[in-house]
């Protein structure tokens, strides 16, 4: 692997179904351009948030998590994305514990309408990320690849072309 | 936690998966290599179970789904993963066809590589790779599927319409009128609402009273309808189909059953009070009183803070005079429970308080005025017996301004226009012209006529000889700086059309109030278990789509609740949520999504961490099991306790633990890399 | 913050359409100049409105347009008094009052502005700052009457007579101690702003 | 006493002597102890900012440097006049919203041996501080000679109740809190119309037939509210109204007499202090006439028809909606 190659990082998102999810389904229909670095999982409401999650997606190669759902007090579900933000301020707190820049996990309130600004949040912490540099944090329980890159095979889409192509 | 952190998924190649990949035209495959996703999840994905994976340019198309069906029967696929759109497009779609070909539908997963990643990147080579990832996220979640059936609950056919006025009135009638039972609870001492206190409406300027009296006495009459005013709702337990409801009754203090509404009452009564709901603060009342003449029902009430003998011990002229004796002093609030199956809630709004815009000097000039005190001015009911007179009460306005968009489009006070207050100015322009034959000024920043018979009725204004402005006005003042403008008020503007600052002096300024969510919006969306924008305004399912029904199964919402809206809207959400209703109610049943939280009594350990998570009340704890359970029918699936209970005893179907962390594998594509170990290639 | 010029074909050679944006960033803070509905709300307010060339509505329509010549040469950021009326009332929250400040300083620059009382004052009086720290008024008004307003001598000496004989204006300057600190400082300043 | 930095500005020590030395002499009845920031310079005023934005700022950022040195536990900076009070508000707050506006301030200060971080420091106007950090209560305790009889029009000018950044007044148009204070003193306060609308500023200076109308403006409603005399907060109000009405007189042909004088004035009177010590007689526009109601020596007496404004009988007509709640309702009951 290429020092000089930009480093692209993985960023797992957590988006709620009711805004976040519409959020990013309307940059989509808007044809908002961000990088490719985001993969989204849908949930029903941030409120299902388990920290374990978070835990789980660093420690299986990702380098950082972005964590999205409705503005406060315009719930779906009434009031909990106040628990996912009770949770993501403890989850910071651990992650420093661990170690672990808390700035890898971020924290951003999307409406379904607001399919830029969601855009904008996904460059910005991708840029951000990118600046931190890899993470490299996960248990290693049979993981490593055979160049003994911990994490280089789920980091580098390049790298995961030649595989796939050989 | 630290267990589920080095859990790997466990490999089950006994499923059999296919996945599709949609073209969609070129949306997805002109960014998306779809030939190369499908012909590397066959490949790479083998040994997690997929044995098909097919690219097709529109998946949702009817030739589309057959393939899938096609596959499912022969080739005995027993999960489908569908690499399209957005899940709330087309979700629905490829279940239904899993469910033709005889697989459970949930057992399909739908994942979007069109608004996520074809729409969104332009690196082919990028995008494509995480499609593949979205692709393999979705083939370890599908792995982690369960059948699952929809839930069903039976609907109780009664329902519960919370507020009297014309869009709740309206939502009454058309559930009565299909026959079934409503309960109409209104907090006032009559129905009617607002509307009750308008005087002509726009464009057509019918009568209020005249149009709205007759549905007032229908739906007071009715049957099927149990009016229940003066009275407040304090619970709601249960849920879809089957709540239960508790309605506060105030005490009347008059015997219903013998009142026969002659008034005598109140023209006794020694007690004056200003009237601050109906008459907009510009009229009087007695302590015992119905707000109006055609008030239904036509009992009146007695306020007792006002109320001469119950405050002072000693008066009770009502009592003395009434000549049926209905007068009850001993009258204590009532508390009744009603079941009902379905709610509507159509609360209403409150008036912007023009007194914050300090600079138009209501409160503080006494000839400004509110659209409301002018409506009531213009009401041959009101204080004024219609004419329209400035507040000595006696004098007629020669020249009069009329100010539109008080408190709306105001980053200062509310940023959204409140729809009506352009008609209602022209309406108020146009009284004024044919009550007093004064000049009439209205003061515009844009004029918002739109739907049927609107703009017309501004030309016909304009044909009237209002003279309008356009520009926001500055400020109301009796400061006098030149000749003509003692003892006026001077509204001073900039004409915008002209570009020059203006002075003008008038008798009487009307504000066109916006309006407001009412005060207690938030508390009553709790109590019912709905949300709220941040403005207070109510939050509907779907903004175009499923306008009147909320994110809470079983309650709807109508009128202005949800947002600014004229008489004519009102109506037709009214109408519209009884419509809603009414299918309800005939399926007798309904199908929930299955995506429900439910407790594994054995892992439970009766922490009692998740009972006050709920906001749906959907968690009971039973002390004599020391256990918690969920009650499904309530549970709306948000998952929150799934995520909070430490003992791991809480799982939601649809969103469980194992499907979020197996798609979070997935996506980090870490299956791949023991995939030369776990099965041959 | 993005903004854009209004309906002109778009010229990528016609700085004039950039012109909404240079004046926001000229501003201190943030303008929203971009957010200015056309209500007349300051147009409305403004005390001295009366003597604008241009309503301060009318002047962010011209910026809009790109009219930056006009825009320069208006008399209206000179008038304005700084009452901030029109900023408390703007609904669409405009710092107004910032953005004619900035007008006046484009005009300077541009030397577009062809009326010199106020541009001479405030030279004058920044001048005095510059030199000694603070303000000094009888150097102020004896040069800047004597000036531009000689006519106005006769009518105003008995009120700076009254000013001097109650002990309300001084005849010599005052100096601040740490003047060559400060005339470092905004030296400094001017160097970043380009106006050195 | 509570300590504040104080920050005069150039008017205290000349056209508004008279602020000064009141403000001087009621600061130890009032609890106030008041720290002068050492070798603080001009503000700029309303100019310099209309010249060139980062050396205006700079000019106003060597002050707030300045006080934040010097400030050893006090945060909060005391102005009295208007345009200083706002100049060192507005910079502490543009420097916190603008970061590009901060960086080049203290690229410059730091050229000075200084730095200021925004929103280290607290800027408040006098008023703000005798209303709610020391109270009326605390005043009218104060009151040995009250001003019984004497009819005022409380006029702020712009810039204090204006922008108001920190929310800090009960309204922008109409706030209240001067005429509370001056209702505390004992004196009958009319309810001024204009009591925020512009002096003029520097327009007599620079535009003087726009100044005379926003003077002239200003001195008619006073008068047509049968008001003994204005007062003021502000040194550039003062020095238009009373140094400029009788040029403006001269530009309308009008013959209105309309005294302007500082609260801090009026405070120590109420207090019982020497009027000599308070800066009477430094105004242009002759307050004799109008102190002499309430009891000063004057060489003669100017009868004034105590005619006040026919007011409608309560029960006449249509009720008035109530004000909105903005003052606490004790002291509404002590009117």
């Amino acid at each position: 692997m290429n020092e000089q190659e930009q480093f692209e990082p993985v960023i797992i998102g957590f988006t709620c179904n009711w805004c976040s999810y519409r959020a990013a389904d309307l940059a989509g229909t808007a044809r908002v351009k961000y990088p490719p670095n985001i993969r989204l999982i849908r949930l029903m409401c941030s409120g299902r948030l388990d920290p374990t999650f978070v835990l789980k997606a660093l420690a299986g190669g990702a380098d950082g998590v972005l964590i999205t759902g409705c503005h406060p007090g315009e719930c779906h579900y009434i009031e909990q994305n106040y628990k996912a933000l009770r949770r993501y301020l403890l989850l910071q707190r651990t992650l420093k514990q661990f170690g672990i820049e808390p700035e890898r996990v971020k924290l951003v309130w999307a409406s379904a309408a607001e399919g830029v600004k969601l855009a904008e949040a996904i460059t910005a912490m991708v840029e951000e990320i990118r600046a931190l540099g890899p993470l490299n944090w996960r248990n290693d329980e049979g993981r490593t690849t055979k160049d003994g890159h911990p994490s280089s095979f789920v980091h580098r889409p390049s790298s995961e072309q030649a595989e796939v192509a050989a | 936690m630290t267990d589920e952190l080095i859990s790997q998924t466990p490999a089950d190649p006994q499923e059999r998966i296919g996945v599709y990949v949609c073209h969609c035209g070129t949306n997805i495959a002109g960014v998306v290599d779809v030939v190369d996703v499908a012909q590397w999840a066959v490949g790479r994905l083998k040994h997690r179970g997929v044995v098909i994976a097919r690219d097709y340019k529109f998946m949702c198309s009817s030739l589309g789904q057959e393939l899938i069906e096609k596959d499912i029967k022969e080739l005995g696929l027993t999960r489908v993963v569908v690499a399209a759109c957005s899940p709330h497009l087309h979700e629905q779609t490829f279940r239904t066809a899993c469910q033709r070909a005889g697989l459970n539908p949930y057992l399909c997963e739908l994942v979007s590589i069109r608004e996520q990643v074809s729409w969104v990147h332009t690196d082919r080579v990028a995008a494509t790779g995480k499609a593949k990832a979205v692709v393999s996220g979705g083939v370890e979640r599908v792995l982690h599927h369960q059948p699952l059936e929809p839930l069903h609950v039976p609907i109780h056919p009664a329902t519960l319409v919370v507020g009297g006025g014309i869009a709740g009135i309206q939502a009454a009638l058309e559930i009565a009128d299909a026959g079934y039972p409503v309960y109409l609870v209104e907090r006032e001492p009559s129905i009617g609402g607002h509307m009750a206190q308008f005087d002509k409406t726009f464009p057509t300027l019918d009568c209020a009273a005249c149009i709205l009296t007759p549905r007032m006495v229908s739906v007071g009459t009715h049957p099927n309808v149990t009016p229940l005013t003066w009275s407040e709702v304090t619970k709601v337990d249960g849920y879809v189909g089957n709540f239960t409801v508790t309605i506060k009754k105030k005490a009347r203090y008059v015997k219903t059953e013998l009142c026969t509404g002659c008034g005598i009452c109140q023209e006794k009564c020694p007690k004056k009070v200003i009237d601050d709901i109906y008459e907009a603060g510009l009229g009087y009342r007695k302590a015992v009183y119905t707000p109006f003449p055609q008030a239904v029902p036509k009992y009146p009430v007695i306020d007792r803070p006002n109320c001469t003998y119950f405050q002072k011990g000693t008066c009770r002229a009502c009592e003395k005079f009434c000549p049926t004796g209905a007068i009850d002093f001993t009258q204590k609030d009532e508390t009744i429970t009603v079941p009902v199956g379905n709610i509507i809630l159509a609360t209403g709004y409150d008036i912007f308080d023009a007194r914050r815009v300090s600079q138009y000097g209501y409160g503080r000039l006494a000839n400004v005025f509110t659209s409301l005190e002018f409506e009531r001015l213009s009401n041959a009911a009101g204080p004024t017996n219609g004419n329209i007179f400035l507040r000595d009460g006696k004098t007629m306005p020669k020249t009069v301004g009329v100010i539109h968009c008080v408190g709306s489009r105001d980053r200062n006070f509310n940023n959204y226009c409140s729809v009506i207050c352009c008609m209602q100015s022209l309406k108020f322009a146009h009284l004024v012209k044919e009550r007093t034959g004064a000049t009439v000024y209205n003061f515009y920043i844009d004029m918002r006529t739109a739907f049927k018979a609107y703009d017309e009725f501004y030309q016909r204004v304009l044909e009237e000889g209002t003279l309008f402005v356009r520009g926001k006005v500055a400020e109301v003042t009796d400061a006098v700086r030149l000749p003509g403008e003692e003892d006026k008020l001077i509204i001073q503007v900039e004409d915008t059309l002209v570009g020059k600052q203006r002075r003008i002096p008038v008798d009487m300024v009307i504000l066109s109030v916006g309006l407001e969510p009412r005060r207690d919006a938030k508390a009553v969306a709790q109590l019912f278990g709905i949300s709220c924008s941040a403005d207070g305004w109510y939050i509907e399912k779907h903004p175009k789509l499923d306008p009147v029904a909320t994110m809470t199964e079983g309650i709807f919402i109508a009128g202005c609740n949800q947002g600014p809206k004229d008489i004519p809207s009102s109506v037709v959400q009214g109408a519209a949520a009884a419509a809603r209703v009414l299918g309800r109610i005939q399926q007798k049943e309904i199908a929930l999504e299955p995506f429900r939280a439910s407790v594994d009594e054995d892992k439970c350990s009766g922490c009692r961490i998740c009972n006050n998570l709920c906001p749906f009340n959907a968690i009971t704890f039973h002390e004599d099991r020391m256990v918690t359970e969920i009650n499904p029918a309530l549970c709306q699936g948000c998952g929150t306790c799934v995520a909070a209970c430490p003992a791991g005893a809480i799982s939601g179907t649809g969103f469980s633990n194992e499907q979020v962390l197996a798609q979070i594998e997935g996506l980090l594509m870490l299956n791949l890399e023991t995939a030369s170990e776990a099965v041959p290639v | 913050m993005t903004t854009h010029t209004a309906a002109s074909p778009p010229d990528p050679n016609n700085p004039n359409l950039r012109f909404l944006e240079e004046v926001s960033l000229a501003t201190a803070g943030v303008s929203r100049l971009e957010m200015c509905i056309q209500c007349g709300t300051c147009g409305g307010s403004c005390p001295s409105a009366a003597d604008m060339d241009h309503t301060p509505r009318m002047l962010f329509a011209m910026i809009r347009a790109g009219m930056r010549e006009e825009a320069l040469r208006s008399n209206t950021p000179w008038i304005c008094v700084s009452c901030y009326h029109c900023v408390v009332r703007c609904p669409q929250d405009v710092h107004i009052a910032d953005v004619m400040y900035t007008l006046k300083s484009m005009a300077i620059r541009a030397k577009l502005y062809r009326e010199s009382t106020a541009p001479d004052f405030a030279r004058t009086f920044v001048d005095n700052i510059e030199s000694y720290g603070r303000s000094y008024e009888f150097g102020l008004a004896t040069r800047h009457y004597l000036k531009h307003f000689p006519l106005r001598m006769p009518g105003i000496a008995p009120m700076g007579l009254g000013m001097l004989t109650k002990g309300r204006m001084d005849i010599k300057p005052r100096r601040i101690k740490g003047i060559g600190q400060l005339k470092t400082i905004l030296a400094r300043a001017k160097e970043l702003e380009g106006v050195a | 006493m509570t300590r504040y930095l104080y920050y005069p500005g150039c008017s205290m020590e000349s056209n508004a002597k008279a602020y000064h030395e009141s403000l001087l002499a009621v600061c130890e009845p009032l609890g106030l102890d008041l720290e002068e920031i050492r070798d603080w310079n001009c503000c700029g005023a309303t100019e310099y900012v209309g010249i060139s934005l980062t050396p205006a700022y700079a000019l106003i950022g060597r002050n707030l440097a300045l006080a934040a040195q010097q400030a050893n536990g006090a945060r909060t900076v005391l102005a009295p006049c208007s345009a200083c009070y706002l100049n060192l508000a507005k910079a502490d707050h543009y420097m916190q919203e603008s970061p590009r506006l901060n960086e080049r301030v203290n690229i410059a200060l730091a050229a000075g041996g200084l730095q200021y971080r925004p929103g280290s420091l607290q800027i408040r106007h006098l008023l703000d501080v005798i209303i709610h950090d020391i109270g009326l209560e605390a005043v009218k305790s104060n009151v040995v000679r009250p001003l019984k009889g004497l009819r005022v029009a409380p006029y702020l000018g712009c810039m204090v109740p204006r922008p108001d950044y920190e929310k800090r007044w009960s309204d922008h148009e109409h706030p209240n809190e001067l005429d509370r204070l001056l209702k505390a003193l004992g004196a009958e306060v009319i309810d001024f119309p204009l009591k925020t609308h512009c002096c003029g500023g520097h327009m007599t200076h620079i535009g003087p037939s726009t100044a005379f109308e926003l003077i002239r403006r200003l001195v008619q409603a006073a008068d047509h509210y049968k008001a003994d005399m204005m007062v003021t907060l502000c040194p550039m109000c003062q020095m238009n109204i009373d140094g400029f009405q009788a040029e403006m007189n001269r530009h309308f042909h009008t013959n209105y007499h309309m005294p302007i004088i500082f609260f801090t004035q009026l405070i120590g009177l109420a207090f019982g202090k020497d009027p000599n010590v308070l800066g009477f007689g430094r105004e242009l526009t002759d307050a004799r006439a109008a102190l002499s109601k309430i009891g000063f020596q004057v060489p003669e007496v100017v009868e004034r028809a105590e005619t006040r404004a026919a007011r409608r009988s309560k029960k006449e007509g249509l009720p008035m909606p109530p004000p909105l709640q903005r003052v606490p309702e004790d002291e509404e009951a002590d009117k």
